[in-house]
């Protein structure tokens, strides 16, 4: 497999950086909307609007001065335009359910945009977008920007169940063919979304998903099998969103070959779907630039 | 800078080097200062302290690296960083461009390693000074942190002030994680520290209810964030009483205008905003109005006037 | 109790002596117990711990008592409390005939002090045991905090397991505010605390941003509530990896099921729900309820198997 | 004066327990109204309303599970009745803005009804009340209750502006007269409402109070100088309110003439006003039970 480790050839160039620094504002939301079972909120932004590309996130203070919980909530952008930027937010734990029952009308800290956005596809490439659970709703805008700029785009959209897919009306306007699968089987193919992303790849130039960690690892694996380059929007734990806590870092292969723990919030969440060794997150191998300081040896 | 709205004059030293305001950022809290430029007038800040660096570049620990908890954060970062060559080739350069004060955060595991980050940063542009964070372990005594030892703590600062630019003061950061911080305090005074900064992080713990495992990778994280302002409080109350003198940087949980005037009253000359960075990346400029703003409405013409006020008696209001 | 509801068996003991739940109330936040009568079946408890009792009545310390941080409070209340003469002839007795369980908590500023009060609570119906809060100044050690002292806080409890009823399990309960809590909790083991009791509240500090003075008269306070509980969840962890065969009664910020389910997984066989009880007066008996369906939804046919597991390798799930 | 020490013959006998136990249920807001700078909200509670006495309180969890405010806030009851109580509630620091933010349908925790109810007047003594600023609530649900037993019943509500008055209406109804004051004049006579009270006091047979604790002192001093039994409601810093934490004690008077520091709470916060020793609040006098165990000594 390519991108575990440092010495094999890599397709993918790292993520380009965003082309505008984020802003911070208190916003209004003045859209709300269940999605199955997700909720999704519009919010007046302006600024962040105009400054959005596909891939971005925002960074959301939850709960007002006196909340207990001090850390914001990364949350990919689902659209941006006429001033509103919106998000689809999937009710987990605290945060997030908080989130989920903001009322129109009520105001909202907010960071963004965030991180780097998904790079443009190569000239007259077809794009392969890939989406699993909530994570669809981040390529909706990406699918709207490679149309325009001429790309065929073709997508998948995946979850556990029918209740937790997303976006498949939006995507399904915007690309084609458009394919569903479920776990369980309650809508669309029954499995993974690799059932549809296989069949797929075939005459694909680039590939772009975000979803769970084992869907990315899926799907950038048989992208990089074939040489495709993929670029995936990981979701890693994060305390900051703004690059200066280090705690959402995962193992990623650079330009020189040399793997670095790397910021998902300002060096992602866009990575190279070869350049992430998924394997590897949550340990630390001993090639990582500076494990050896941290009495990491060679095997 | 604000001093011109409330009238209340926000100068402050660090040792003996004057800086314009007293809010600075917390040690590994805003990196090397670069990302919170879209946010923060980074040259408006008493200065930016940064992560602390160590001889080599580090890679850090295994995520996870973190857990929220109530009103705080538990973290194991393991000092990430570009080891004093990048910092000296890149970020220190980037922040002296600006005219941004760095006050160099170093860390190490032997008390020659804490000499030698010392030794290459004098002279340094831009360098105002260096916070020597000692709540790291001592490889040469079992692991033992320095902090929690008046001894080790000691011989690491008397190491680094020797070492270090005469003209850059030397702060000792002190751990909470002690029986009597006043001691340790004391002994860090006692062998050159010109300023204490006060606290670091509690040594906490948080167990996964999934995995029922520890969350952290490195089973044991540092506490962080409003939980801890109490304690972080009460160190710098302590310490204040014992030794007036000491100029203090104080820090832990500070969110607002408010929480840094309690340290100020408590006796820290100058103050860090950590985990509330994470939470409002304008926190460190914000914080600095609140606190000239709450100065003002208390009547105090200086934020020296405030300093340490809280000792004296009540009814002496000057 | 939800025993039969959730298939888990829920027995667990302090010392030698078997309790029926392992949710307890923590000293000083449930006073005597009558007041939760309304909200809490009291017998259905492990056990009532009782505001730590001194020899004499003390009216405590003057008001303010306590101020709110945040997930948590500071508190300094000084002991108030009927003394042992009242606490035998009221308290005890009124728990006694409902059928509660009295683990007492016992306090002093003299050895001699702890010993008569261990004498004085000897085969006291309804009475289970004893918590030593030796989290009190030592007047014979210029006011040193016995719980701080390795030494001192041996020397309490080698009296207090020679006076009490050799029935009676006797628990001490532990400082946070030390270096190295192994040691003290190693100390008071050897000594002949039956178990511990972890953590006591943090020492902390509240400035009144309007009077710039301390809130609290007494200065500093105890910190307590979810703010704490990662460095109480430390304690626990600390102490257990150390040794394993001790008996803990874990305590700091437990507020639900989650909560408890954490120390039990660190290592205590019981816990007490503290400030919890000033949020939430049946937080005992729904903490109890919640654990057994957090332990029934991981598998745990008893409690006693989820005890210590995060110490074990991950993977091996019993 | 009078309840300065334990020695003195005291008028006032301490207020009697409450009849009922407090229950703790999460209720629902049927009712929200602005009234001059404070907010009246209407619960529905019907076994804290059928249980609840003039005098006695309720205690509200602020902000839900993720909240960092962990200490119920106190708020007095102001009417309660078909099913239904009532507070008004007084926006100050975070908890009581918290409060005083909710809407209708949003539902909250509450324990109640807490604390000693204020006693019953003496068998045909004409009484007074005196509300200052929000406290007036808690008052009104007195004054119907000594109507309906057949007392006279006289009032008077100060604040220190109009815009701090309250239930002036409500005590209209049930009281005469009733004499409003304000400290800068901005409604009814100008002054404290002792201005009112020293002329309405003769003649009264028992004087009740609810505000703050300056006005307290003030109203029972005037009342124990003539001999007059009063009762206040004092409203000290209060962590459980249900009688565990021992934060909200006062020096009391006892039968036995003994000072005790007495928790609000629960053997108030309706005391005795010749019981209280308001010049000792906040200190340690050597003649309270129990301080000679901390180092205080008679001077
Ligand atoms: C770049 C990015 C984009 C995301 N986009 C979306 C989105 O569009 N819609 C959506 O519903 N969710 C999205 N998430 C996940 C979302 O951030 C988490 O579900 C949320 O933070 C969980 O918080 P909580 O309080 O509900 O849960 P808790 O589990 O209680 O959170 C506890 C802590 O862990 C962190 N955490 C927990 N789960 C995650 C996770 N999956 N990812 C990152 N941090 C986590 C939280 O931020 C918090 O600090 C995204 C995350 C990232 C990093
Ligand atoms: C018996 C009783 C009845 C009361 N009745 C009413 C009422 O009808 N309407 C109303 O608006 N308020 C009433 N109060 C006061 C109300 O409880 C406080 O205003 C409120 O607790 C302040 O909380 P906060 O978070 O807004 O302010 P903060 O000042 O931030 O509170 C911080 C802490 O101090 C405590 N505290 C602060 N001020 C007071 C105070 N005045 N009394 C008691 N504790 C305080 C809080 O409970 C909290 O624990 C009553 C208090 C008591 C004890
Ligand atoms: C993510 C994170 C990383 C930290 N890294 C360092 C560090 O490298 N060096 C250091 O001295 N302190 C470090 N600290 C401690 C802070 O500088 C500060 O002392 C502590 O967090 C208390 O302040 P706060 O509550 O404002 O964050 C770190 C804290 C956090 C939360
Ligand atoms: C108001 C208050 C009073 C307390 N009194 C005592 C006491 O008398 N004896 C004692 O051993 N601990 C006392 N404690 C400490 C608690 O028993 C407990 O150890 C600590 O609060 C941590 O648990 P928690 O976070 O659940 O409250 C007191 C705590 C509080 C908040
Ligand atoms: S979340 Fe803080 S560095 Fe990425
Ligand atoms: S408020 Fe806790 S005893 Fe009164």
């Amino acid at each position: 497999m390519t991108g575990r480790n440092g010495h094999a050839g890599h397709v993918t160039e790292p993520a380009p950086k965003p082309a505008h620094p984020p802003v911070q504002r208190e916003v209004e939301v003045v859209g709300r909307r269940p999605v199955n079972a997700y909720v999704e909120l519009s919010l007046a932004a302006p600024e962040i609007a105009e400054r959005a590309e596909p891939g971005q996130f925002l960074a959301f203070a939850i709960g007002g001065e006196t909340s207990a919980l001090l850390l914001r909530r990364s949350i990919a952008i689902a659209g941006a335009g006429d001033g509103v930027v919106s998000v689809v937010v999937a009710p987990h734990g605290p945060g997030s359910t908080w989130l989920a029952g903001l009322r129109v009308g009520e105001r909202v800290d907010v960071v963004g945009p965030l991180g780097r956005p998904f790079p443009a596809a190569p000239a007259g490439a077809r794009a392969l977008l890939v989406g699993g659970g909530y994570g669809a709703a981040a390529l909706v805008g990406l699918a709207a920007r490679l149309r325009s700029q001429g790309h065929e785009v073709a997508a998948v959209a995946g979850a556990a169940s029918a209740d937790r897919l997303c976006s498949v009306a939006e995507l399904s306007a915007l690309a084609a063919p458009v394919e569903v699968t479920t776990d369980d089987g309650s809508a669309g193919r029954t499995g993974r979304v690799t059932v549809a992303v296989d069949e797929l790849l075939t005459g694909v130039g680039v590939v772009y998903a975000c979803g769970p960690m084992a869907m990315l690892r899926a799907v950038a694996d048989a992208a990089t099998a074939l040489g495709i380059p993929s670029y995936v929007a990981v979701e890693e734990s994060m305390a900051c969103g703004i690059g200066v806590c280090m705690t959402c870092v995962l193992p990623v292969v650079g330009e020189d070959g040399r793997t670095r723990f790397s910021r998902s919030c300002v060096e992602g969440p866009v990575f190279g779907g070869d350049r992430v060794r998924f394997d590897d997150v949550g340990k630390l191998p001993h090639d990582v630039v500076g494990a050896d300081a941290m009495g990491v040896v060679a095997p | 800078m604000t001093v011109v709205e409330t009238g209340v004059d926000m100068r402050t030293a660090l040792g003996a080097v004057e800086i314009p305001g007293p809010v600075l950022t917390a040690s590994g809290c805003s990196a090397f200062g670069q990302e919170l430029e879209p946010f923060v007038d980074l040259t408006a800040l008493g200065a930016v302290v940064t992560k602390s660096v160590q001889l080599r570049p580090r890679s850090g620990r295994p995520t996870p690296r973190m857990a929220e908890t109530p009103s705080g954060m538990l973290n194991s970062i393991g000092l990430q960083g570009p080891g004093i060559d990048g910092l000296l080739a890149e970020d220190l350069p980037w922040l002296a461009e600006r005219g941004a004060r760095a006050f160099v955060s170093i860390a190490g595991t032997r008390v020659e390693d804490f000499a030698e980050l010392a030794e290459r940063l004098r002279g340094v542009p831009g360098v105002l000074g260096l916070e020597v964070n000692i709540s790291c372990p001592n490889v040469e005594s079992r692991g033992e942190v320095f902090a929690c030892d008046p001894v080790a703590a000691s011989d690491v600062l008397s190491a680094v002030r020797a070492a270090a630019d005469p003209a850059q003061p030397v702060y000792a950061k002190l751990s909470p994680d002690v029986t009597d911080i006043v001691s340790v305090a004391r002994a860090v005074r006692d062998a050159g520290a010109d300023g204490l900064s006060m606290i670091n992080t509690l040594l906490g713990l948080v167990i996964d209810p999934d995995t029922m495992r520890p969350v952290l990778g490195g089973v044991t994280g540092g506490l962080s964030g409003p939980a801890i302002r109490p304690v972080a409080l009460r160190c710098v109350w302590q310490v204040h009483a014992a030794m007036p003198e000491v100029p203090i940087l104080g820090m832990g949980g500070i969110r607002n205008g408010l929480d840094a005037l309690q340290f100020v009253l408590a006796g820290a000359s100058a103050v860090s905003v950590g985990t509330a960075v994470f939470n409002d990346p304008s926190a460190p400029v914000r914080i600095h109005d609140e606190l000239a703003a709450v100065l003002a409405a208390r009547g105090f013409a200086s934020l020296s006037d405030a300093v340490g006020h809280a000792h004296r008696p009540a009814g002496v209001e000057r």
